[in-house]
């Protein structure tokens, strides 16, 4: 006779210290196996896409930083250039600059929190306070450069609030030879640990079909072995002038596509990112950067889908125009909303421990996945 | 790499009718189909040779508003028009894109699933009907997602949508 | 059995050299300060409380339209001919009295949207970033500088002043012709 | 034993009855601890970890209360006394208010057999390591009973896991303390520290007393048994990488998830004076217990009372640096997942331990 077991019911969040905000995780446990994933959300939804509605374009601009609050800085980018392209402009060069540089190095703070929470969500507090105290030297370079640590609104439709600190370039330059090293530090200390490698190789394996299949992009994707990326495959602003790599995973201590390999993209993407804004710093060309900023925003009647790479992946927003000052509808397709859809096919048979280690290796944030 | 009118052609050839038209416009076009064969025509656009667009970027819900407005008071009501979903999708092989566009009435709002072809739609489904109200005929598992479960106050998302006075005895506009 | 010792090699160096990492840190310099006791120096552009100097607003309106949470409302009068409101310091003549800005600060988003589009740049973030309140209304600022009284006697003037124009209309002002009116229109 | 001859004479000359006199002695004294060490040294500990971390990772830690924030544990320790006592409705009553009580009592068992000095020791029985193991695999009834009573499943899971965790790593402890004993054939911990008198080379990770040439022969093994040892006695007291039971970021808590106030204070007393209690075994075992490296500076002032002061200071600060280390790598390291805890142990704790037990053997044969 077998002996009778019973399913056991586990509600993971939405107070919980490792579910990255106000996640549900509906888990269905056979002794520390996982049988299936239900991902309730919505504990955040504040019906941003209702509010853009009643809001003129520049309005929706501050709407758009609170979304991925991590990201604020890509969330304005790719809002602005959907607009842009409603409009029809051209934005001055040294703008285009800017935005890539305040672009990029959102993306390495924003890595910075995904691997130094991802670190204490395997359990090393360590990593976690390092990646906080390196992200502080970018939001300090923001905070010089429009007055805001988090959600800038920086990035305006057709140009910049402000234009560069006198003392950002110095300061970025700086940033960059201070952080290359801790980039190293932080793999002595976390990624080639073996307990690490032990809790993150072979877990959560992503194969890239079924990445595709379910939309995945970012950091994720390219986890899984596929070179995809925005700023290269659907060029953007003037990403197609400099010169980087798109890193992939490729299974170095596990199999391609595992919790490891999405982490070690991510850590590869900051030394990519600190070359782009070296080349962007090199390349910066003189300008106004307020002059291509029109006095009244009205597209004309019109739809535009414009996506751009986030850290966390494809962030897509896909705007009608009916004319008038507002917009008709914005719709966001939020990586995180997408990437968090797989959480299932994920974590079927693994243990709940794992099931941390791979929501935090796929990095959502609460803000954008509920909107 | 194909262009949306060479898309178009494709798709007129194979499903005749249900391809209604090609609507051309600034920056993306869009090709208008029937909401109730949709999913034939996404598993065509996947699964053919030339096309493999394998990768579905976005799906969204709107709501035309082209009915007959009414209002009274605050309150607004659409009677007729139609709520419409927008495909956006891409072929990472061959990095050609195109946008589907399918009207459905708005006292009926039906379209047929596209969650089984691409699994990405699942959640941008369930959140066009938690949202908008649209029903998508075959989904697996269409539930709300981002509202409430016990949510009983409309469709937010449609244009004539009004906040309810109250949710579970807490006042709703503060 | 060779993999067997490989691991526990494996393991073992690198946990000594992420205890090295760790280790050397014991020694570095803390980054985080005291803060009560020791402030950082905010940059030029920080971006924290609203203030409005009322000697220079217009009261044009223009920072509520912009605001996206409408934390801003402002009311006005104008003013009764023979009123000097005085002139802002760019040299723009005051037109109407401003009876009433409240800034709900609870509710800024510290966008700075407010900022921009202000004629008189009256209105500009300060570096004050320390005015929590135990009440949610002590959160509301008033930054009209008429008293009440004052705001009373504005009303009243410009309703009188109404009155007289309405009845001098009434009375026997020319009558604008219907053509005109159309005109005008178009 | 003077502490306890004294108290003995006091309670003897007052009742002139050897029995109550006996009772007396032994409850003083081995309730002494508990006042003097175990309460001042979780208290330190705590602070210690705080700004051990704190240091660590570039912060400064506690800094208000006293200087470099030394007061902190006992602001805290009086906020949780202040607390309120949450029991939820659904709590198994007894077992639930049992349960810290059962664990902090579980920890400071050992402290009664701990040999703080030559003169004093709480309860100088001759099992002694295997009373302390004993002793401390009672914490485990006290965990389950926690995880139980408090009717949350994360609680339930941590519980679930520490019983297991603790259970097998107890396997390796016992191991490599069995070798100890083959070697000096005594379990008796003040023995033990008085057989590794002298100078620092005749502490057990040398080999032990004496010149032969098994001493030589057995210091690879020892290092090898002390590394399992300090392995295995980290998991014992649930301090990262072994931490799962209370996984903070899997569980929230584990088993003290449900626990509030003075309680959930028990617990956390318990934790860090079992972080003592394990770090002087180890120290006791191949360090020299209460040993100096040195020799006395007693002695050599001829003040002979001085000595045992020093070997309480040598003990003390010897398991300080043991906690020390425990903290180093519970701020370094993550955390291991439960099968890879059990494939730890089984795999290659214990085999380790039983190798190095078999050639140990040889070796004290030949």
């Amino acid at each position: 006779m077998a002996i009778k077991t019973e399913e056991m019911v586990l509600n993971m969040g939405p107070q919980h210290p490792s579910t990255h905000g106000v996640l549900r995780l509906e888990l269905i446990l056979e002794g520390e196996i996982i049988q299936k994933v239900t991902p309730h959300i919505g504990y955040l939804h504040r019906c941003f896409e209702k509010h853009c509605e009643a809001m003129t374009y520049p309005q929706i601009i501050p709407y758009t930083d609170r979304m991925d609050y991590l990201a604020a800085m890509y969330n304005e980018f790719g809002y602005v250039i959907g607009v842009e392209k409603l409009l029809g402009i051209q934005v001055p060069e040294r703008v285009e600059y800017i935005r890539v540089i305040m672009g990029e190095l959102q993306r390495i703070a924003s890595h910075l929190v995904a691997i130094g929470t991802y670190g204490a969500d395997i359990g090393a507090m360590t990593p976690f306070l390092f990646a906080f105290r390196d992200r502080e030297v970018i939001l300090n370079l923001f905070e010089i450069t429009c007055g805001a640590r988090m959600l800038y609104n920086y990035i305006w439709v057709g140009g910049l609030s402000h234009d560069l600190h006198p003392d950002f370039v110095r300061l970025t330059r700086e940033f960059i030879t201070y952080f290359r090293p801790k980039i190293v530090e932080m793999n002595e200390l976390l990624t080639t640990n073996r307990i690490f490698i032990e809790r993150t190789a072979n877990v959560g394996i992503l194969p890239l079909e079924t990445a595709i299949n379910f939309g995945i992009t970012g950091p994720m994707l390219r986890g899984s072995g596929f070179k995809w990326d925005l700023r290269k495959d659907d060029t953007y602003s003037v990403y197609n002038r400099f010169d980087f790599n798109i890193p992939i995973g490729e299974g170095k201590v596990g199999t391609v596509g595992d919790c490891w390999d999405r982490y070690y993209v991510r850590i590869l993407e900051m030394g990519e990112s600190l070359r782009l804004i070296e080349q962007a710093l090199d390349q910066l060309p003189e300008g106004n950067v307020t002059s291509a900023i029109p006095k009244r925003i009205k597209p004309p009647v019109g739809s535009v889908y414009t996506r751009v790479e986030n850290p966390r992946g494809e962030l897509g927003y896909f705007i009608i125009s009916n004319g008038t000052t507002s917009p008709f509808r914005v719709k966001v397709r939020g990586p995180s909303f997408v990437n968090l859809g797989i959480m299932d096919v994920l974590c079927k048979n693994h243990m709940v421990a794992d099931v941390i280690a791979i929501l935090g290796s796929v990095d959502i944030v609460l803000g954008e996945v509920d909107r | 790499m194909k262009s949306a009118e060479e898309i178009f052609n494709i798709l007129k050839e194979n499903f005749n009718d249900n391809i209604k038209e090609l609507v051309k416009q600034p920056v993306d076009p869009y090709i208008l189909c029937d909401p109730l064969k949709i999913n034939e025509i996404s598993l065509f656009l996947l699964s053919n040779e030339g096309l493999l667009f394998d990768n579905l970027m976005n799906l969204s819900g709107v709501d035309d508003a082209n009915g007959m407005s009414t209002t009274t008071g605050s309150i607004t009501t659409i009677e007729g028009g139609t709520l419409s979903v927008y495909y956006h999708m891409e072929s990472t092989k061959f990095r050609h894109k195109v946008v589907l566009r399918v009207s459905t009435p708005r006292e009926k709002p039906e379209a047929s699933s596209v969650a089984l072809v691409w699994r990405s739609a699942d959640w941008h489904e369930r959140e066009a009907f938690d949202l908008l109200g649209i029903n998508f005929l075959n989904h697996p598992d269409l539930r709300r997602i981002l509202m409430p479960y016990d949510w009983e106050a409309g469709y937010p998302l449609r244009k004539d949508y009004a906040n309810p006075e109250f949710y579970h005895g807490m006042k709703v506009p503060y | 059995m060779k993999e067997y010792f490989q691991n526990i090699w494996y393991g073992f160096s690198t946990i000594m050299i992420g205890m090295r990492v760790t280790f050397k840190h014991l020694f570095v310099p803390a980054v985080t300060i005291q803060y009560p006791n020791v402030k950082l120096k905010l940059p030029e552009r920080e971006r924290n409380r609203l203030y409005v100097n009322m000697n220079d607003c217009i009261g044009c309106d223009q920072c509520a339209r912009a605001c996206p949470v409408s934390c801003i409302s402002i009311e006005t009068v104008k003013s009764i001919p023979g009123e000097d409101l005085g002139k802002t310091s760019n040299g723009k003549k005051k037109a109407l009295w401003v009876t009433k800005f409240d800034i709900d600060i609870a509710k800024c988003c510290f966008c700075q949207l407010c900022v921009f589009p202000c004629p008189t740049e009256c209105i500009y973030m300060t570096d004050v970033y320390e005015y929590a309140e135990f009440e949610r209304s002590s959160l509301v600022y008033n930054y009209v500088t008429l008293t009440p009284a004052e705001i009373e006697a504005k009303k009243t003037n410009y309703a009188k002043l109404e009155a007289e124009k309405a009845a001098q209309k009434a009375a026997g002002a020319p009558p604008v012709k219907p053509a005109e009116k159309e005109e005008n229109k178009q | 034993m003077i502490v306890y001859d004294f108290l003995y004479n006091i309670v003897f000359n007052i009742t002139q009855s050897a029995v109550a006199g006996d009772i007396t002695a032994m409850v003083i004294s081995a309730a002494l601890p508990l006042l003097f060490l175990v309460l001042p040294f979780a208290i330190l500990a705590v602070w210690l970890e705080r700004k051990v971390s704190a240091h660590m990772q570039d912060r400064l830690g506690p800094m208000r209360t006293g200087s470099h924030g030394w007061l902190q544990t006992i602001a805290d320790v009086i906020k949780l006394l202040q607390k309120e006592d949450i029991v939820a409705n659904d709590n198994d009553r007894p077992l639930f208010n049992l349960a810290p009580i059962l664990v902090f009592s579980g920890s400071y068992l050992v402290f009664a057999a701990l040999p703080f000095s030559s003169a004093y020791i709480g309860s100088n029985i001759d099992l002694g390591i295997i009373f302390i193991i004993a002793a401390s695999g009672f914490v485990v009834a006290g965990i389950l009973m926690a995880g139980w009573s408090s009717n949350n499943k994360y609680s339930l899971l941590g519980a679930m896991r520490s019983a297991a965790q603790i259970v097998s790593y107890e396997i390796p402890t016992i191991l490599v303390i069995l070798t100890i004993i083959m070697i000096t054939g005594t379990t008796n911990l003040r023995t033990l520290s008085e057989m590794q008198t002298g100078y620092f080379w005749n502490w057990m990770i040398f080999g032990g007393a004496g010149l032969s040439l098994s001493k030589f022969l057995f210091i690879p093994f020892m290092i090898i048994g002390f590394v399992t040892l300090y392995i295995s006695t980290l998991a014992e007291v649930n301090r990262t990488p072994f931490d799962i039971p209370e996984a903070e970021s899997e569980l929230v808590s584990g088993y003290h998830t449900e626990y509030s106030g003075m309680k959930f204070a028990m617990f956390f007393m318990a934790e860090y004076a079992n972080m003592f209690a394990v770090s002087a075994i180890v120290s006791a075992i191949f360090f020299g217990g209460y040993q100096s490296p040195f020799g006395y500076l007693g002695n050599t002032l001829g003040l002979t009372w001085m000595v045992p002061i020093e070997q309480f200071l040598w003990f003390a600060s010897k398991g300080i640096f043991f906690v020390l280390v425990q903290m180093w790598l519970r701020w370094t390291l993550p955390r291991l997942r439960v099968d890879q805890l059990m494939a730890l142990c089984w795999k290659y704790l214990i085999p380790i331990a039983f190798v190095n037990l078999i050639i140990v053997g040889l070796i004290t044969v030949l």
